[in-house]
């Protein structure tokens, strides 16, 4: 399935855009699509950490993905 | 719970977020206010540029805010961020919180500008006059 | 050390107490805002009598400021105090507390009021329908 | 010699008025001042505390006074 993916701050300019779009296999998982984000954009492995938000809300690796779902790269946040 | 959560590219008003959380039942008020640096680490700011995952963050920060609620004994809590550009000496954040003693207002405070920084989607780029780095990213 | 202290029977102006210590170099300030509750211990409080020793309580508020800046790295501290007659809802203190970092404008700050509230010779009368109450006069 | 005092919050009721003048020995500290207020003021002793202050500074007990001093009777303070 395909999967819409917002990108924020560096990750924007890591995946060369605010939005991107990733086929993953039914049934995909947070982490399996953070795996192959990192394997298709390497620099996102050399951030201090990067976190899967699952339609606005932080996913742990076992978050299952639908077709549906606002799925957003966060990496380290420095807000305040 | 008595919460106001606003994410704005306008300049934010200090007075506005603290008459958000102004009851004649608060004793005290503390508030947090964030502000452009002209430097970090030595060196010179020029600007910084913020950028939020909008309505994330807005979640984020009334969690925080519930949470506060659920630790400590406040009557109203505020939370203003800025997005966009911002010069040096302008406000990035503002967080009031009244209650009846100032104990758990400070407290409260303290703990949702730590959490806010901890855990809102939103990012700050600092920008110097020979280039521009992303706060926090790389380790 | 950046210090202002002002102790006035003029209504305070909380924006022109953040405006003392606001400084390119801070990062954060931390404000706190003593207001005038509707009721103590349950009771209904009609109004507030601020009364004050003025030279020492203005001694005393800039050796509380003294210590602030011996013990955190602050960049500037105000302290403004009220006197007379107060409304509920009126602001009887403001202090305001810059520094590079938030966690010394916290600390501070917090250090400020309570050593303020131990310390300064100012004394409140608490109105209530049925009589008047100077504060913590009697054990 | 003559001390003048000054008094706040509920001290200036309990003793009548803003000022008063106490007569004390040459060479009295503020601890025999104290008692001597006491004395004669017996509801300052029933005050959660009060303190003495002189030239704008708190007294210790041993605190030697001179007749040109700005004495002050400090009760329980409760600004902010």
């Amino acid at each position: 399935m395909h999967i819409n993916i917002l990108a924020f701050g560096i990750a924007k300019e890591i995946c060369g855009g605010s939005t991107l779009q990733v086929e993953v296999p039914d049934h995909a998982t947070a982490g399996e699509l953070k795996q192959l984000l990192t394997e298709q954009y390497p620099r996102l492995g050399g951030l201090s950490s990067f976190l899967l938000a699952v339609n606005e809300a932080f996913a742990a690796p076992d978050t299952p993905l639908s077709a549906r779902d606002e799925v957003a790269i966060i990496p380290p946040v420095s807000g305040g | 719970m008595d919460i106001d959560v606003i994410i704005s590219d306008k300049p934010l008003d200090i007075m506005a977020c603290v008459g958000q959380v102004t009851r004649p039942n608060a004793g005290g008020i503390d508030v947090f206010i964030g502000t452009v640096r002209d430097a970090t680490q030595g060196k010179a700011v020029l600007r910084l540029e913020f950028e939020a995952y909008q309505s994330m963050a807005i979640r984020e920060m009334r969690r925080i805010a519930e949470q506060a609620f659920a630790k400590w004994p406040v009557h109203a809590i505020a939370i203003h961020h800025r997005t966009g550009v911002l010069q040096i000496g302008e406000v990035a954040v503002v967080i009031a919180v009244s209650a009846a003693h100032r104990a758990a207002a400070f407290e409260a405070c303290r703990f949702a500008i730590d959490t806010l920084k901890q855990m809102v989607p939103i990012w700050k780029k600092e920008v110097f006059e020979d280039g521009e780095v992303w706060v926090a990213a790389h380790p």
